[in-house]
Parts: structure tokens; C-alpha cells; sequence
């Protein structure tokens, strides 16, 4: 495939600024990385940050904080009984998916739950009655169908009391609303961040070329011209900063796997954290490609104009 | 080549620099403009390339309305100029050759024959053999001669030359003057602002002379 | 009193470098607001954490999680008995405090804690024993020492089971350490981040100010002399990033204050958020300045020297 | 005042800018050094006041051993000389006032001293009117001026002067010689570098001639 002269022209150009900028950025090594590290820590926290809460995601989908039910049934309802009901429920279309939990079971968690352990062992029979845990799906999940399901379940002669674990609901969604503040107000701190990092960079850049600036409109450089490099140091830093954060996390992330694994294990959890997968990876990368993109954009349309030879 | 239409320069904070001048040089001319310290012959060079607009009056490069052209247009302009400025405004973080160079990187020639033009011209000055030095390991002079070769590199129709032998030594000053003179013979239009009277008077050309801003003797150039 | 001449020289020229690199940064606001920001930015996330943490800690103390000992006791117990089982133990000089959970209230909490609610209300009779819980003083509070008083406190008739609480000190612990980690690695992250923040700043300073610092040692500054006004400027970065910082977490806390209120609420605590003290203030402002310093101190110390006139 | 002992300079790159210098200036002496262009004549004027080093050779200031000095001894030897750059070296962010009065400031002049000096010394020039002005706003000719102002305000020992009027024309050139002259006459020791050569040919004092870095022209000077 030919190019056209015109469109082929303007590649090389293109690839000559884009080297000669990365070329600028090797030559002053440490300097280079100065900046890149201060765009790779503001790149890194967020990141991090998003990474926490997926992971906290898929641990609350484990815990599952959507409303249950639960119904607890007549302490003379067999265990085949209550394995029928069990089945009955779990054809409802309201109902996602239902458990038995059996006395002996409910004895075990309330054991484990409660920390009072073989103190229980002592009891002549076990007090508690069986439970049956309804789901309802999506479309019940709300306050007001769950009341409505609730008040259809009771109705069940083996079921001696049935309840919405509204509590708990209310405990997951308080804590769930801190963390979501928090990621905000971070967050939006370390966007604005980067953005600043890197038009301050790119400004003090521009300022420390000043002289090269003039001289070069001096003798008939277009605005486009002079743009170009400072828009490619811009990508490069940007770049260079995400890679760096990309390195950054997952040296946390590991900091933090194994204290989690352990911490699971107490709570008879296989959760594990997940780290940056493929697709985060390249993101971050493209995310730090283009704020340091824009903060040059930005800081080059104000300080360039300003420079004028005389 | 250009033109002045009583043109007026008054800088902000109300210094005029130049007052009710009108020339005109001639396509292919050669002139020098002198005056004392001050008289405001960077000025008018200066507004030749845009680097200053006149306060009041036309002027006209080339049959362009200097007044009318826009920002984007500036550029276009000023490669039609080659300057030599006072200070000669060299990168002192580039070689000489990348310094001479860059008009002809700006202007989007290539590779090849950026080396060969390059090199012409800084045997034109004799530097030919500094061309991997930086400036800041030049002397005043051979600085001075760089900021030659570097306005003449891309051969522009008009060579703007501001005070292009203060740091050079007599034999030197009329080896750069004869350069100039070679330009004007090919056909490039040359104005020389210079303060050095005595070799000016050895030469046959239209003098320009300001006087706080007015000119004070004109005459329309004529070729050798 | 007056001054020697030496000293009076000496306070006034500093005293004017300093108001100058002031007037400076004052003359070209956005510039110098940006830098602040970045700046305050990377100072408001470490205070932050500190202040999450220092909040944690309290909450810990509330919780309390040392090692305690239940002491579960027979059925048989009367209350009079157990009231004075627990007069006795408050007395022994290893005890710091102890408790007496009657049946009823272990009942309550149970219910509270397991979400089994009314259901429990059907029990024929309380299935719960009396519980005291026993809280070791500070030096009977290691694992050795809490179970030799284990031990002792065993031997009383009226205790059925003597229980350490060990799991929910692991698990404390666990969590404790995960979090210690995550502020460990972004505490470090972010201290080196003003430190390069900073020192970038003056360096790309430097450099745009390096024909001035060429002129200046020209005509006979000593290094002294030029080094100055740099160590201001970074001063006073580091300063007004602090300044802002402050402001940032004040703001930051007030929109987490309220949704904490509400979740200590469901938990029928009266925690609240700490936001910084006036101590704390004080010393966020002089890390601010000696961050800045140090930042302009290293950035001059390598830039400055690598400047000579020609 | 300065003496030069077989004094070699080679920079980093091989070049040979001076080869087996020896000359003295006494105290209260005025000189001139010409030359071609690069000739070594900066270099020279670099070596007295320490922003380059002799290679071989010795070279002494008011009695000193310059290569002796130590790093932290180099600002005190600069102060005692007023230095006139070839390139002006101003600071463009400051007022000539603030130009000028750097020096004084540097020294740890103060306040109502450095405003008499520095007035005094832009008065000299002929710049008493320009106090509140940028230097980019001044023309070259104004430019040199103030630095030849800052040279002279704390009325050093020394004055040394790479190419003070190339941007000047023959009328300012002689008054600023003149200016020389007339800092000579009180005692400071004066070394010029220059290519006017007519200039200096009316003008009664030693010229040391450097020719590629050897001095083929040298007598004691002697005082007028
Ligand atoms: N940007 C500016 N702002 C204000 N005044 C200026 C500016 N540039 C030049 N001037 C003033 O205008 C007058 C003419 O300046 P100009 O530079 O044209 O003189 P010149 O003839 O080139 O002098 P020289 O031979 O010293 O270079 C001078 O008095 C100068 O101070
Ligand atoms: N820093 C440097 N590194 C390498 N070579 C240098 C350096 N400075 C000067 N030179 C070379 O040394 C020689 C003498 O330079 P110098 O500046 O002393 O000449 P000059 O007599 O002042 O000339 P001019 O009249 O043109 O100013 C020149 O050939 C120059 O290229
Ligand atoms: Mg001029
Ligand atoms: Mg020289």
C-alpha cells in the first residue's frame, strides 16, 4: 500500500516530534522520573481505590446485603415437612432461591456466631426451631414487595414467624454509603490531581523553554509546530506514570493478599483479592495516556499563546 | 519588496519610535538603515516581521498588506524573511548544525536535504567545522556567524539583517558584507541596520538614515 | 533591646527574601495555586488516614479488643449468688473489670446479634446460662498470663465453663493488620510523593530560572545567596499546600460525619468522628513547611551546583 | 593588577583558545586586547574572573593566585571586578534599576545607599530616565549600556570589558571610552576588549594583540 506523499509526510513528522520528545525525557533521566512517579502515585490511589471496591463488591455479592426472609417454622415440623415447604417455595416465580437451615445447623452458626461455643453443649435439647432463608428475585427485592411476599409466606401453616432481615440491609447499605463517600471525595481529589500534576509539569516546561519558544515563532514556526512536542512529552509522562502505577498497585496488592486470605480463613471465606486484570491494565494505561494528553492540552492553550517573540 | 506608508510606532508606555516614515525598497535592493542609539532601526525591522505592528500607517511586504494579515498568517510571513537579529537568539541547548537547521525542519524539507543546505551555508560563514559544537562554545563572533547561516539557509526572498557585525573584527565585517552583497546579486532583497559608518561608506548603496524615529535621508535603492 | 548590627543585617535581609519570594508566588496566582494544590492534595490524603485511623482506635477501645474470659455459670446459680461471684472476682487485684450478664440480657443480645428477633419469645424457658465477662488487667492480658487466671477462675463451684475469647482477638487482629498495612504502604506512598512533588517543583524552577542564577553568581553570589530564595519558595509551597490541605480534610470529614452518625446509630453507639485538633492543625502545618524544605533543600542541593556561568 | 605567567587555556573538546599568555597589567593601568574573532579575547577576560580555569599556567589578581582560589573564594574574586559582557547577560524579569543595583544587593549595600549608587551610575550612561523600564523594552545600544552601569556601580578595583560598544554607534562608543577613561583617572584598572580598531587607535594605551591564542603584541601599560 502507497501512501499518499502528503498524508506519508506528515506520519514521519508525527513519529520525528514523538522520538525527539521521548528523546528529551531519556536524556534528563532522573527528571523524567521524578515527574513520572509523582503521575504514577496520583495514578496509582485511585486505581487502588477502584480496585478495593470491586473487590468489596463481589464480597458483598458473597454476603448477598439484598433483603432475605426468614421464616421460622413450628417446632413440630418434621424435617421431612420442612424439606416439602422447602421444595414448594423454591418453584414461587417471586422467590430467586430458598436453604434449610435445620436446628442443628442453626445451633452450629449461632455457636460459631456468638463466641459462646461448648457452653451450648450443655443444653439438654436444642432450643431452636428450623429456619427456611427465602430470596426473593430482583423484582421482589424492594421494601414494598418483600412486605407483600413476607405477608403471603406467614400465611403457611408450618411457619411460626416469618421476618425481614431489614436490619442487616440497613447495616450493609450505612456502610456501603461511607464507602462510596469516601471513594468520592478521593477520587475526585486525585483526578483533579493528575490533571494538575501534569499541566504543572508541562507549564514549568514551557516556561523553562521559553527562550526556545520565541526563537523558533522568531523564524516562522506555526503554533502547531511548538504544540506538537510539549502534547507528546504530555502522553509520555501520562504514560509513563501509568505504567509505573500499574507496578505500584500490584506491589500493594500483594502487600495485602495474604493478611486477606488470612482474614477470610477466620471466616471460613475463600475470598481472595483480585488483582488488575488484563483489560484494567490497559485502562490505566490508556486513562494515564490521556490526562497527561489533556493537562498538556490545557497548559500549552494557556501559556503558549502568552509567548510572543519580541 | 516592502513598502512604508508613513508609518508610526509608538511602544506602550508611550515611547514613539518611529514617526511618519515612508521608503520603499525595491525588489532585489540592497540598502542599509543607521542612526544613532535608540533612532529605531530594530523597530522598523521588527515590524517587517511582525514582531511589532505600527501604531499608525501601512506597510507592505512583498505587495502584502502587513496590517491585514492574521495571526495563523504570521508564520507564512516570517519565512519569507531571513533574519539576523542584535542578540543573535540562538538555542543553546542544540549544535550548530541543529540551530541552522531549524528553519529548514520548520518549513517541513527533508532529511537529506537538510544536510546538504546546512552544510552549505555554514561553509558560507566558515564554521563548517563547528557544526557538532554548542553555541555556548562559540565565541561572540562565530555565534554572530551562526545566526547568519541561519537566516540564510532556506534562501528567503528578503535577508533582515540587524546589526550583523558588532562583534566581528574589520576584515571579517566585509567578508559578511560581501556575502550579502552575493545574495543581492542572485536577487534577495537585503536591509542591513548597522552602526558601523566607515565600511558603510565603502559601499555603493542606499542609506536609510533615522533620527529619533524620522528619517532623516532617504533614496530609493539602486542595484550595483 | 537592640540587635548587633551583624544580627540585624542578617534578620532583615532574610526577612526581605522572604517577602519577595512571597510577591513572587503572589504575582503569578494560578501558577503558584496549582502548585499549592498538588501540594495539598498529597498532604490531604496522609492526614486523612491519620485521622481514619486515630478514629479506628478509638472505636477499638470502645470494642475493646484485649483478651477477655466468659465465664459461664451452672444453671443452678441464683442471681444473689452470681452478684456476689462477682463482687469477689472485682476485688482480685489481676481483674480489671467484670461483668454480669444475666440470663435475660444474654438472651436480648442474642437475639439482637443472630437477627432471630421474636421467634425467640416461643422458648418454652431462657436456655441461657448467666454469664460473667472478666477483663484481665493490663498485665494479665498477654496469652500466658490470661490462661493461668483461665485456669485459676475455673476452679470456682459456681462455674460451669470458663471460655478466653481468643477468636475474636485473632480476628481483631487481623482486620487491625490489614488496615495497618494499607496505611503503611500509602503513608509511604504519599510522604514520598510531596518530597518529589516539591522537589520537582523547584527543580523545574531552577531551571527556568537558571540564566538569573547564571547572571547572579556572574556578578559574585555567593552560593548562599542564590540558594535562598529557593528554600522560600519551597517554604511557603509546602506551607499553603498545607493550608489547603487542612481545608481539604475539614470538608472531606464533614461529608463523612453524618452517614457515621447513622451507622453508630443502628449499632446503638454514640461514636462519633474525630475531626483534627488544634495540635493536629499545628503540626499538618509544620510538615507542610519542613516537607517543602527538605523538597526545595534536596532539589537546590543537586540543580544549583550543576549551574556555572560561562 | 593581573599577571599572567605562560598561561595556557584548552577546552574540553581540544580546542586551543590561548597558548603561552604572559603579560601584566599594573594597578591602575587601562588597556585594550584585540584580535580576530576567536581570537581568545573572551577566554582571557573569562580566566581573570574565574568562569573558566588556566590549564597551564599561572595568573594572579591584585597579588592572588587564582588557581588557588578555593570554590567558596570564587563570588569574593568576582566582586572585586566590574565585568561588561559581550551578550549583556541582563535579567529580563527585572527593572534596570533592580539591573543595576544587583551587584549592591549581592554585596549587602543598603537601601538608601543602593538608590544614590544606582542613579548615579544610569546617570553616567545616560539612562537616568529609563530606571523603571524592562530591559526588552530597551533598544541593543540601551541594553549594553545598562550592563556597562552594572560593571561600574560598586566602583570595583577592576573593570574588564568584552566588545562594550558593538552595538553602539561611533559618537556613544566614544563617550563610553571616554566613561573608561574617566574610571581610569581615579585609579581602576581597566582591560578592554575590542574590534573597533579605530576607535582605539586614537586612544593612547597599551593593546595586547592575541593572534590564535598567542599574544603577538604586548607592552607594559602605561599610564596616561
Ligand atoms: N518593547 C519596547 N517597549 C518600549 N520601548 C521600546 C521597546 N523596544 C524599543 N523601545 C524604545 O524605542 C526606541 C527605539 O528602539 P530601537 O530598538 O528601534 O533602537 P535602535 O535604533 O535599534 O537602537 P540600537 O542601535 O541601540 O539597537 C528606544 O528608545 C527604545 O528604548
Ligand atoms: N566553552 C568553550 N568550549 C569550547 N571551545 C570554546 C569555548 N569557548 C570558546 N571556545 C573556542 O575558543 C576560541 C576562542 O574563543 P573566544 O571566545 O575567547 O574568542 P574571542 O577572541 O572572544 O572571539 P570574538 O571576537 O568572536 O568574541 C574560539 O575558537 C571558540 O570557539
Ligand atoms: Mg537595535
Ligand atoms: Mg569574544
Amino acid at each position: 500500500m502507497k501512501l499518499p506523499r502528503f498524508l506519508h509526510n506528515w506520519i514521519t513528522r508525527h513519529a520525528q516530534v514523538a522520538l525527539n520528545s521521548l528523546g528529551r525525557l531519556y536524556r534528563a533521566p532522573s527528571a523524567s522520573l521524578m515527574t513520572a512517579a509523582v503521575i504514577a502515585i496520583a495514578l496509582a490511589l485511585p486505581s487502588g481505590l477502584y480496585l478495593l471496591t470491586g473487590n468489596l463488591q463481589r464480597l458483598s455479592t458473597q454476603w448477598d446485603g439484598s433483603a432475605n426472609l426468614s421464616l421460622f417454622l413450628h417446632r413440630s415440623v418434621t424435617l421431612k415437612q420442612a424439606g416439602a415447604l422447602q421444595n414448594k417455595l423454591a418453584k414461587m416465580p417471586e422467590i430467586d432461591s430458598v436453604q434449610l437451615i435445620t436446628p442443628e445447623q442453626a445451633l452450629a452458626e449461632f455457636r460459631a456466631l456468638s463466641g459462646f461455643g461448648e457452653v451450648l453443649d450443655v443444653l439438654d435439647e436444642n432450643p431452636l426451631p428450623a429456619v427456611i432463608a427465602v430470596k426473593p428475585d430482583q423484582d421482589h427485592s424492594n421494601a414494598d414487595a418483600a412486605a407483600a411476599l413476607l405477608e403471603k409466606l406467614r400465611s403457611f401453616p408450618e411457619v411460626e414467624l416469618a421476618q425481614l432481615d431489614l436490619q442487616w440491609v440497613r447495616r450493609f447499605n450505612a456502610i456501603v454509603d461511607i464507602v462510596r463517600r469516601s471513594i468520592w471525595v478521593m477520587g475526585a481529589l486525585l483526578g483533579l490531581a493528575v490533571l494538575l500534576i501534569v499541566g504543572n509539569t508541562i507549564r514549568l516546561e514551557i516556561q523553562s523553554r521559553r527562550e526556545e519558544i520565541e526563537i523558533t515563532k522568531l523564524i516562522g514556526a506555526t503554533n502547531g509546530f511548538i504544540r506538537r512536542p510539549f502534547l507528546y512529552s504530555g502522553l509520555w509522562y501520562g504514560l509513563a506514570g501509568a505504567i509505573l502505577a500499574d507496578v505500584l498497585v500490584e506491589i500493594a496488592f500483594l502487600q495485602l493478599y495474604n493478611p486477606v486470605r488470612r482474614l477470610a480463613g477466620l471466616y471460613q471465606s475463600n475470598f481472595s483479592l483480585h488483582t488488575l486484570s488484563f483489560t484494567d491494565t490497559l485502562s490505566l494505561l490508556a486513562t494515564g495516556a490521556a490526562l497527561g494528553l489533556l493537562g498538556a492540552w490545557l497548559a500549552v492553550g494557556r501559556h503558549l499563546a502568552a509567548i510572543e517573540p519580541t | 519588496m516592502i513598502r512604508f506608508d508613513n508609518v508610526y510606532k509608538r511602544y506602550p508606555g508611550g515611547r514613539d519610535a518611529l514617526q511618519g516614515v515612508s521608503f520603499h525598497l525595491h525588489a532585489g535592493a540592497m540598502a542599509f538603515l543607521t542612526g544613532h542609539s535608540g533612532a529605531g532601526k530594530s523597530t522598523l525591522l521588527k515590524l517587517v516581521a511582525l514582531l511589532e505592528h505600527a501604531t499608525r500607517g501601512q506597510l507592505f511586504l512583498d505587495g502584502e498588506n502587513l496590517s491585514q494579515t492574521s495571526r495563523r498568517g504570521i508564520p507564512y510571513v516570517r519565512r519569507k524573511i531571513g533574519m539576523i537579529f542584535q542578540n543573535y537568539r540562538l538555542l543553546f541547548d542544540r549544535t550548530v548544525f541543529d540551530n541552522v537547521a531549524l528553519p529548514l525542519v520548520i518549513a517541513g524539507y527533508r532529511h537529506q536535504d537538510i544536510g546538504r543546505r546546512v552544510r552549505a551555508a555554514l561553509d558560507k560563514v566558515g564554521l563548517l567545522d563547528r557544526e557538532r559544537a554548542l553555541p555556548i562554545t562559540l565565541s561572540g563572533g562565530e555565534q554572530q556567524r551562526v545566526g547568519i547561516a541561519r537566516a540564510v539557509v532556506n534562501k528567503p526572498p528578503l535577508l533582515l539583517a540587524d546589526e550583523p557585525t558588532g562583534n566581528l573584527d574589520p576584515e571579517l565585517s566585509r567578508d559578511i558584507m560581501h556575502l550579502f552583497e552575493q545574495f543581492n546579486q542572485v536577487g534577495v532583497s537585503v536591509l542591513i541596520a548597522s552602526h558601523d559608518l566607515d565600511l558603510i561608506a565603502t559601499l555603493p548603496y542606499t542609506q536609510l538614515q533615522l533620527h529619533h524615529g524620522r528619517l532623516v535621508k532617504s533614496a530609493t535603492g539602486t542595484d550595483t
